[in-house]
């Protein structure tokens, strides 16, 4: 006899704080999970030719947490073997090089887990109410200031 | 007692506002299209910002294409094109 | 002007050791990746209604390594975005819950990083020369042996 | 000097042969049908296992349906069905 089933457990948090992708993806671990996948989002140096010097998030932080859910809620009906998902945010400044998003989804076999993540990361960047401005350098003498925008994501990934 | 309701400026939309956030007192069936009015009446900057944003009323999406009447005491947010991930 | 080109880098090993998550995924960091997708295999406790005791792998080490590098080769070939590659696999005992496998891979863009990231697990399974033995527990008293097996993957996922 | 080459046994053939690995003595012409008769006049019990198994040589997969020779010093491993991730 197997162990009994576990309960489904979400996590959804916007947080200042550096993300660990260790941390989320403990959250995750499940003795009924065969697999552990996860995506993040990192800020890359550079947009378009334009050297990015770092990002700000800003969030809506209780209707984006409520967003998450309910995505996720969508996520368990589209794929039946997800175990446990998790996926955390960061606001505020997200230099080059750090993280800005986690998504970690635990499975019981691996292709829902990998679906699920992919799809929950593209999911998030059109429904959740969280925005990114690039502050760029401009290229000219350190500390110049190369202007900054908000961004908007477009559908495609 | 004089009701209210509270509107949120997030990312561009509190750029064009100068403010994150407006207490507006409530009046019988005011409707989002009235909404609209009143939020450039205060804000003319938001012109171009709410011609691509979506409301929000109480966390929830509205849908564009059809009217909905605010009540006492909802947070409507005004939901430019959103950037995360 | 953004920072010139990094060199791509590919990370196998077969190890001993457990495998950290973050270790792995930290090697593959770049300030040219907008993403970091992985994938851990973890061991479940039940295999079609037996209870998973332990499981052990068992490798051809060099050409396990060897094979790892090609199948990233053919990875990068198929996928022109991806920046660094790792892929480290466990041998020895790995009990329920243990991670037996991660594959991370960053990529300037999500998508091309995760579509790999699901080939090379995929690709791992039938191409790399590692064994797993599933060793039951019986259901009857505790230390009870319910036998041992090597599995073979099939090549569905 | 006599010339020699390596059979590596893993997992289930490991089992069967009750050994992690084979020295052979080369002689000049041996094929991989040859090899497969030395493996089992050594390890009978290997029958069962060659029959789903694949030969590595020189940690290189060999097409299953073409003959191939042996070489003096070759690493030759037998490779059952894989289990890996």
């Amino acid at each position: 006899m197997a162990s009994p089933a576990t309960a489904h457990k979400d996590f959804v948090k916007i947080t200042d704080d550096v993300i660990s992708l260790d941390e989320v993806a403990k959250l995750v671990r499940d003795p009924k999970a065969g697999a552990i996948s996860t995506f993040s989002g990192t800020t890359r140096d550079n947009f378009e030719d334009k050297e990015v010097k770092t990002l700000a998030y800003e969030a809506y932080a209780p209707m984006a947490e409520q967003t998450m859910k309910q995505l996720i809620n969508n996520a368990r009906a589209k794929w039946n073997d997800l175990i446990h998902v998790a996926i955390y945010h960061k606001i505020g400044d997200c230099p080059v090089g750090e993280t800005s998003v986690v998504i970690a989804v635990s499975s019981g076999h691996r292709r829902q887990g990998l679906e699920a993540t992919a799809w929950l990361i593209d999911e998030l960047k059109v429904q959740i109410p969280i925005w990114k401005k690039e502050i760029y350098t401009n290229g000219g003498p350190e500390g110049t200031d190369g202007g900054e925008v908000w961004k908007a994501n477009n559908t495609l990934p | 007692m004089t009701q209210k309701f509270t509107v949120l400026y997030f990312a561009s939309a509190k750029d064009a506002a100068k403010t994150d956030s407006d207490t507006f007192e409530w009046s019988v069936g005011i409707t989002s299209a009235a909404l609209t009015r009143q939020l450039l009446a205060r804000h003319p900057a938001l012109d171009h910002v709410l011609k691509t944003s979506m409301f929000a009323v109480n966390m929830e999406y509205m849908d564009q294409d059809q009217s909905w009447t605010v009540q006492p005491g909802d947070e409507i947010a005004i939901i430019p094109p959103v950037s995360g991930g």
